[in-house]
């Protein structure tokens, strides 16, 4: 390390409360970061790479606390500061963004002020000097039209204005350090790719410090100087992002970097050129708010999307939030109604059917849900939660249980899971339940939205290839919902791209990976992070 | 951390259940303390409390023991409270289930009748339901049931909205069961810890809203309820002090206990608090 | 906590009695005082009355206030002699037939017009015969003609000889109204209604809804030095308790009869400058009793209801639920009204005599409603007192409450099995109680008929010739009969004759001086 | 939704609702038992069938439901509120007179305890876990759980008898006769009791619940924020916390407001208070029915309006409802 860092935190441990899982959140962590670096620290879900970041930041929850270590701000002990002290640090000196900028902004308060609050905190100028610096800050950080954006609340913003917005008021003070604590992870491919160059292009700017946190391998890869891989509370490899990367030496690192898919997809399967079982034609549905007087806003989610899928095949469905793909997932199964277009289970066209005729066939087209946690009733114990489905297609309940049994094994969970209620699972393993369900009514098609987003990247590995293997093994045909195009690259025999509730691109995976002919398709991959320097494994 | 350790954690809460539990072994053990009428004119009216040992608490305008009365009081006063409550509860948990499920024009229907009932003043509401059905423990029950309700209707629906896009929810609808069972199985065993939280403190209003009405001549005149005792002693207060002062002590101690247990509950229940968050 | 409340109690009591006994001291030597002139008066008056026409409306707090607007032919001493108002003076004939009034020279009404026998005769024959309900029995069953010979005369000629109607010339019973406002209109609405004008000392000035009415000194009225206090004002306060507060912290002077609590009224009037009367009351002499339905099961039995009155410690009631005021009765006629006689069975507490008549009778255990009187706690603590009275004699009784509307249709209906009523004696049994017992007023629709339903020719006929019967020795033996005849029957429970104690300041002097006490007793009262 | 359309939409819901409570009041009212005609003769002590006809026929009450429905729904459609024959003025004069002083009464309340208690719950809030926290949460359960009359009764002896600080009843000093200044702190000085009895236990709930919305304004995404700007915790507390924290509690104070003005209907009657709460309460004992419906209609009128008020209110307190 050439210059003296700006942060350097040495042997910090943080304490956890008595009844958490482990006694400590971080211990004997050592990081630096120079003038102008971009130290990412990567870890899962529970690795302590947050509570590492509010540390620094003195932000820690009540019931954590340092118990050992220094954090080391340009040679100054940040945990020896009182909370004065520690108050001019804040802003002055570290800027912080978070994950979630729908919610990391005041809502009732105009973002002007909201960034000129900054410096009114350091007692900087006055009202009119502050908001003048506050509209050069947005111009900085990118926003269109700044001096009216500054009038806006943070909910007349897109989730990217408002990311800009919280950058810009971490750097109104023009901080030696800035903490960016999962600032991507919310929002859309394209929109991450912008906001990291910002964040680049800022630091190379100033000369900012940057402790970048992140799970994402793919923003590590696009953006990192150094990486620091945190496992269970402790940095288990630490190193240069391209030594780290392409050379990494812990088997932890290791792991988590193959688990990572490739934006490469693999070789074309062969598969056979069966009969489309599921087959989509016209459909449309427009989200309309009601209102008293007048038409309301209208949404077009989905516009004649059009597809088929024939048994044993993937078909993927990518895009933005936004762009109508879940809504379409949704519609297969008459979740939603759609309002135009049919849609046929063979020759059935179930979108004639009364919602009552209609539940007879609902076996045959069953949906693995995002969110492990919410998909689960967690009043019910797991056996029920399988065996609902059967019993209300008429199955004997014992019969339906006996049949859960195996289906767990089939998902690879132990039987005696059969009893126990959904929070006693981790979340990869709650998804397996999710799947031993969605496959206990022995279904002809599998819609699967985002199934597998909500998951840490190990986990997720291991449930795409669940679902590979049991697509092949009961011929199951797979409509994939996903805005990832790294899952969707190693998963889909087939991909369809959707905009704006239509879908602008349909092909062969390898065909629309290797040349994609729309600009849109084309600007989606072209904003995937990491494409550069992670390699296929 | 499990519900009770939670729940214990909450040292309010833990008084309030110490309190109740006392109170409902008072109206438990009331016929057993004291077996005979509340209403039997016993001694010489007006002996002050704490004077004898066989009426602690003195007695009232007629003679009557003022402790008896405050036990047996405690059995209508809670079964008022909790029967009004469940009276609520039957009206406004379908209501709502069925309001926030559906949507669309029922849920509008259902609204609007809600909101009807929520702009009826409630007290005058309650008083004029007395008075036309004649006091008496059912229709007090009927009309605090009646005038508690919309609350509930509005806690569920806004649960039941939130819950049915769940994706759960949506998953026992891919699996075809049928509605109302989705409604009974998926859906409203998950309010059931808001609509308890709720439920609580509802029962400690409705014994609110009876005292009042009580203290308003508007009481079951053959039932004695702290309400009543506090409404008939009132103009002795000056000098008798104890005629109404331990029923209202009673009436507090049991509003508050249900207040403290309810937030206990509360705190323990809420999921938003104790989920946690990395 | 007990101790140091007795402490404060006793200092209390005793400061109290100081006072009272330097009041009494105060009181003693004002007596030989000329009456002052000014001042202003505030009394309690509840509830709030409907409105203050007294010849439209003759509820209680009606004729608290407008018996000081409004004035009648007669006013009546508290043992119930005539003295003039309207009336200089009056001649009764020979056979109780003919009755001749002479009125007062140079009276006005409020609005300045002058008064005269045109007024009497309209209000009597015209007026009141339409609207008054006890009125028109009288004018339409016992009166000839009523007339005017000359403009200060007015002759009442009677049917048949009927000395009681000298009682129904008190105000509440024949206020006499303005001709020159009412004759040709529609009486009810009458847009003066809202601004009574009338004869008496005081006029109208304000009413404040829900706060107060105010009434001035009336600067023309006939007798020239009175009345002495310049304004009199009546807040209203619907809560007893607050009522009490009030007048300890001396915002108001005068707590009429029901206006506190009867429990609280030993404490108030101990207070300093405090004074307390049950006088002014004789005029209707309330009388309380229960009402059984006599048509419904076992009420019909004549063991049963002396079992009953036998049941109910009526000692009780009167010591303990209306704090020792009033006089237990033995039968329908008031000891305060003429005719009166104790020569009667009589009934004590004896519980077990009760419990003997009760089986005699072939009670089965039956619940027995019990409809009370919305009036106030003292009934409410009543009807609780008397169910534990039944329950040890093995009655059950359930007690059902209403409001005064559902009272009033539920006795009128007689959809009851017992109720407690009270009624006025009006000064004459054949006005204020042979109402109650006579078949002839079996009828639906008035719950201060005959509701009970009890019938027997007997008493029918006595009453009937104690009415009209010539000579006050005659019609005394034939109301002893009818007293004994009812005692023994007990178509009613007679329980108390009641007593309203008139609380105020020791410094308002002759306010209660007549049979209807502070109803017409601002004329006279004035301040120290 | 502009504005003027969102008015105009709530505005039209709410005649509505309005219209079906007052068909509800009619059948609701006329199903108590007893009428005025026989409340007078009960009042009267004395009556017989020819005087109950002529105070039902002077009444109306001698004409058909449907017709008597009609008759009021008509007079409703033009704001006439009917005529009372028992106090022989029309309704809108009677209710009119006696809303003033309800008005002042739960207007007053209504101030105090949403200043007071958002005050308190924002305090205790911001010293939450501490001595001063646990007072003002102990003192709000206290008054919370405690029965309004009883604090009445309470209040009147120890602070009007006892310490002779204010009057106990009324709405001013009777015959006094102030005017200008002098009349209003009379009527201030009446006002105070009731205004703080019925104050107290909303106080009480809005600073319970002003807290429990402070802490859990506390704990959200922006508020983190606001930490790291190095903002000191009281302009975190003013400017980010409770300036979020208060909107629950206006929508809930604002469905009270009018609430209140039926509700206060014990302490107008303890503290003898010419409000309309009162006049209710006669009203039914008297079955005035006019009166009666009047009172029902114009309370249901404030709660519609002050529903109208909060939701303007909440639109401008909370910028995001414009576009949701």
């Amino acid at each position: 390390m050439s210059q003296r860092p700006v942060l350097d935190i040495r042997g910090l441990t943080l304490a956890l409360p008595a009844l958490a899982d482990r006694p400590y959140a971080v211990s004997g962590l050592d990081l630096a970061i120079a003038p102008g670096e971009l130290l990412c620290v990567v870890g899962e879900s529970g690795s302590g790479k947050s509570m590492a970041a509010h540390a620094v930041m003195g932000l820690l929850p009540r019931a954590v606390k340092p118990v050992a270590g220094q954090v080391l701000l340009n040679g100054r002990d940040l945990l020896a500061l009182d909370d004065a002290a520690m108050r001019d640090v804040r802003g002055r000196e570290v800027g912080m963004i978070f994950q979630e900028p729908m919610t990391s902004l005041n809502p009732v308060m105009r973002v002007g002020d909201q960034i000129a609050e900054t410096l009114e905190a350091h007692r900087i100028g006055d009202g009119a000097s502050r908001m003048r610096r506050a509209v050069e800050l947005m111009t900085e950080v990118g926003l269109p039209d700044p001096a009216r954006m500054a009038r806006a609340f943070p909910h007349q913003l897109s989730g990217g204005q408002r990311q800009r917005v919280m950058i810009a008021m971490a750097l109104a003070l023009q901080p030696k350090l800035l903490i960016a604590d999962e600032p991507t992870t919310a929002l859309d491919v394209t929109t991450q790719a912008q906001i990291l160059k910002l964040v680049d292009a800022l630091r190379r700017d100033h000369g900012t410090a940057v402790l970048f946190i992140t799970h994402d391998f793919g923003v590590v890869a696009e953006i990192a100087d150094r990486i620091a891989v945190l496992q269970h509370g402790v940095v288990v490899e630490q190193g240069p992002a391209d030594a780290v990367l392409g050379d990494p030496r812990h088997d932890y690192t290791r792991r988590l970097l193959a688990a990572v898919p490739s934006l490469t997809p693999p070789p074309p399967r062969p598969r056979a050129e069966g009969e489309p079982v599921l087959s989509v034609k016209g459909l449309g549905k427009i989200y309309q708010r009601r209102s008293l007087f007048g038409a309301g806003r209208v949404v077009q989610a989905a516009s004649d999307v059009s597809f088929s899928i024939a048994r044993g095949e993937t078909l993927g469905l990518v895009g933005e939030s936004g762009s109508g793909k879940s809504t379409v997932g949704r519609c297969c199964l008459r979740l939603i109604e759609p309002d135009a277009g049919e849609i046929r289970i063979d020759e059935l066209d179930i979108t004639a059917l009364s919602a009552r005729a209609f539940r007879p066939h609902r076996k045959r087209i069953q949906m693995v849900f995002q969110d492990p946690f919410a998909s689960l009733n967690p009043r019910r114990t797991v056996g029920r939660i399988i065996a609902e489905g059967p019993v209300a297609q008429g199955v004997e309940p014992k019969a339906a249980l006996e049949r859960a049994r195996e289906l767990l094994a089939l998902v690879g969970l132990t039987p005696g899971a059969i009893d126990r209620y959904p929070h006693e699972f981790s979340g990869g393993q709650r998804q397996r339940i999710g799947i031993a369900r969605a496959l206990a009514l022995d279904p002809e098609i599998l819609v699967a939205d985002e199934a597998v987003s909500a998951l840490d990247v190990s986990v997720q590995a291991q449930i795409l290839d669940l679902i590979q293997d049991l697509k092949k093994r009961l011929g199951l045909a797979i409509l994939f919902v996903t805005h990832d195009l790294r899952v969707a690259a190693q998963i889909c025999d087939r991909i369809a791209v959707m905009q704006r509730g239509e879908i602008v691109e349909m092909g062969d995976t390898a065909t629309l990976f290797a040349a994609p002919k729309h600009p849109y398709t084309q600007q989606l991959l072209a904003a995937v992070p990491g494409a550069r320097r992670l390699k296929a494994p | 951390m499990g519900f009770m350790s939670r729940f214990a954690a909450n040292k309010g809460a833990l008084v309030g259940l110490v309190l109740l539990i006392a109170l409902l072994a008072f109206a438990v053990l009331g016929p057993w303390l004291y077996p005979t009428s509340p209403w039997r004119m016993v001694a010489r009216p007006f002996t002050a409390p704490f004077v004898t040992d066989r009426f602690l608490l003195g007695t009232d305008t007629l003679g009557r023991d003022v402790a008896a009365g405050l036990v047996h009081g405690t059995r209508i006063s809670i079964l008022i409270g909790f029967v009004s409550t469940l009276v609520a509860l039957l009206i406004g948990v379908p209501l709502g289930a069925l309001a926030g499920y559906f949507g669309g024009w029922i849920d509008d229907a259902l609204m609007r009748i809600t909101e009807f009932f929520q702009t009826i003043p409630s007290f005058a509401l309650a008083i004029v339901l007395v008075a036309v059905l004649q006091p008496s423990i059912y229709s007090i029950v009927l009309a605090i049931g009646i005038v508690s309700w919309p609350p509930v209707a509005r806690l569920v629906r806004g649960e039941v909205l939130s819950l049915r896009t769940r994706e759960y929810v949506q998953a026992a609808i891919t699996v075809g069961q049928s509605t109302l069972r989705i409604i009974f199985s998926q859906v409203l065993p998950n309010t059931v810890a808001p609509i308890i939280v709720m439920a609580s403190l509802m029962v400690a209003s409705a014994i609110l809203l009876e005292s009042s009405l009580s203290f308003l001549g508007l009481g079951d005149p053959n039932l004695m309820t702290w309400g009543y005792m506090v409404g008939a002693g009132r103009t002795r207060l000056m000098d008798a002090w104890w005629i109404s002062f331990f029923p209202g002590v009673a009436i507090f101690l049991t509003v508050l206990a249900l207040n403290l247990v309810g937030e206990g509950l509360n705190d323990a229940l809420n999921p938003r608090l104790s989920r946690g968050r990395e | 906590m007990g101790d140091t409340g007795t402490f404060l109690m006793q200092l209390w009591k005793k400061t109290a009695s100081l006072a009272l006994a330097l009041a009494l001291l105060g009181s003693a030597s004002a007596l030989a005082q000329t009456p002052k002139k000014g001042g202003v008066a505030q009394v309690i008056v509840t509830p709030e009355p409907p409105m203050l026409m007294q010849g439209l409306n003759q509820t209680g707090p009606t004729n608290m206030i407008a018996g000081n607007i409004y004035e009648s032919m007669l006013r009546f001493d508290d043992k119930l002699q005539p003295m003039p108002s309207l009336a200089k003076s009056w001649k009764v004939s020979e056979d109780s037939k003919v009755f001749t009034f002479t009125l007062q020279d140079e009276v006005k009404w409020h609005d300045g017009k002058p008064f005269s026998a045109d007024d009497v005769v309209f209000t009597l024959d015209k007026f009141l015969r339409e609207v008054h309900p006890r009125w028109r029995p009288i004018v339409n069953n016992q009166v000839e003609k009523i007339e005017k010979t000359d403009d200060k005369t007015v002759v009442i000629t009677m049917k048949q000889p009927f000395g009681p109607l000298l009682f129904a010339m008190e105000v509440a019973s024949a206020p006499i109204i303005p001709k020159h406002l009412y004759e040709g209109t529609d009486y009810k609405n009458n847009p003066n209604n809202n601004t009574p004008i009338g004869t008496g000392p005081f006029k109208f000035k304000e009413w404040k809804k829900g706060s107060y009415i105010q009434l001035v000194r009336n600067p023309d009225y006939y007798l020239k030095d009175k009345p002495a206090l310049d304004e009199v004002y009546y807040p209203f306060i619907p809560d007893a308790a607050a009522r009490a507060v009030a007048y300890e912290t001396g915002k108001v002077d005068v707590l009429t009869g029901g206006a506190v609590d009867i429990f609280d009224v030993p404490r108030l009037a101990k207070l300093p400058n405090t004074c307390m009367t049950t006088k002014g009351w004789e005029m209707f002499a309330p009388h309380a009793w229960i009402t059984p339905n006599v048509r419904n099961g076992i009420l019909g039995s004549k063991e049963f209801r002396q079992a009953m009155m036998y049941a109910i410690d009526r000692d009780f009631g009167k010591d303990v639920v209306w704090n020792g005021f009033g006089k237990i009765p033995t039968g329908p006629i008031s000891s305060k009204t003429k005719f009166y006689s104790d020569n009667v069975k009589k009934y004590s507490y004896d519980p077990k005599k009760a419990k003997e008549l009760v089986k005699a009778s072939g009670y089965k255990g039956e619940t027995i409603k019990f409809l009370g009187l919305p009036y106030g706690e003292t009934w409410t603590r009543w009807a609780e007192a008397i169910k534990q009275n039944f329950a040890d004699v093995g009655i059950n009784m359930e007690i059902v409450t209403t409001d005064v509307p559902g009272w009033v249709q539920k006795t009128s209906n007689w959809d009851f099995d017992l109720t407690f009523n009270f009624l006025y004696q009006l000064g004459d049994p054949a006005i204020g109680v042979s109402r109650s017992y006579v078949s002839g007023n079996i009828a639906k629709g008035n719950p201060f008929g005959n509701v009970g339903g009890y019938s027997n020719p007997e008493a029918d006929k006595l009453f009937a010739d104690a009415a009209v019967a010539p000579t006050p020795e005659k019609r005394q033996e034939l109301y002893t009969k009818v007293q004994q005849v009812l005692a023994e029957d007990l178509p009613v429970l007679w329980l108390l004759e009641l007593e309203y104690p008139t609380i105020y300041r020791c410094n308002i002097k002759n306010l209660v001086t007549t049979g209807i006490g502070v109803n017409d007793g601002f004329r006279d009262a004035w301040k120290e | 939704m502009g504005m003027a359309r969102f008015l105009a939409s709530r505005l039209l819901k709410g005649v509505v609702v309005l219209f079906a409570i007052a068909v509800l009041n009619f059948f609701l009212i006329r199903a108590a038992p007893g009428d005025p005609a026989a409340v007078m003769a009960g009042e009267a002590g004395a009556a017989d069938a020819q005087f109950l006809q002529q105070l039902r026929e002077q009444f109306g009450l001698d004409r058909s439901i449907p017709y008597q429905l009609g008759v009021y729904l008509k007079g409703y459609a033009t704001l006439d509120l009917g005529y009372s024959y028992r106090q022989q003025r029309s309704v809108a004069a009677v209710v009119g007179e006696r809303l003033p002083a309800t008005l002042l009464l739960t207007g007053a309340a209504f101030i105090i305890s949403l200043a007071l208690g958002s005050l308190l719950g924002i305090l205790a809030a911001a010293r939450a876990g501490r001595w001063s926290d646990s007072l003002i949460t102990t003192a709000a359960l206290v008054f919370y759980a405690t029965p309004l009359f009883w604090i009445a009764l309470m209040s009147q002896i120890v602070f009007a008898l006892k310490l002779g600080w204010v009057p106990n009843v009324g709405y001013e000093t009777i015959g006094a006769h102030y005017t200008g200044l002098a009349r209003a702190l009379d009527i201030a000085s009446h006002l105070v009791l009731p205004a703080l009895t019925l104050g107290l236990f909303f106080t009480a709930l809005y600073a319970r619940m002003m807290r429990a919305s402070m802490l859990e304004i506390a704990g959200a995404d922006f508020i983190k924020t606001a930490r790291a700007k190095g903002l000191r915790p009281s302009v975190i507390t003013r400017r980010h916390i409770a300036r979020n924290a208060i909107l629950p509690i206006v929508t809930l104070a604002g469905l009270q407001a009018g609430q209140l003005v039926g509700g206060a209907v014990l302490t107008e009657t303890v503290f003898a208070w010419p409000g309309i709460g009162r006049l209710m309460f006669e009203a039914l004992v008297q079955r005035d029915y006019a009166v009666l419906l009047g009172v029902f209609f114009v309370c249901s009128a404030m709660v519609v309006l002050f529903n109208i008020v909060t939701d303007l209110v909440y639109r401008v307190a909370d910028p995001r409802i414009e576009a949701a």
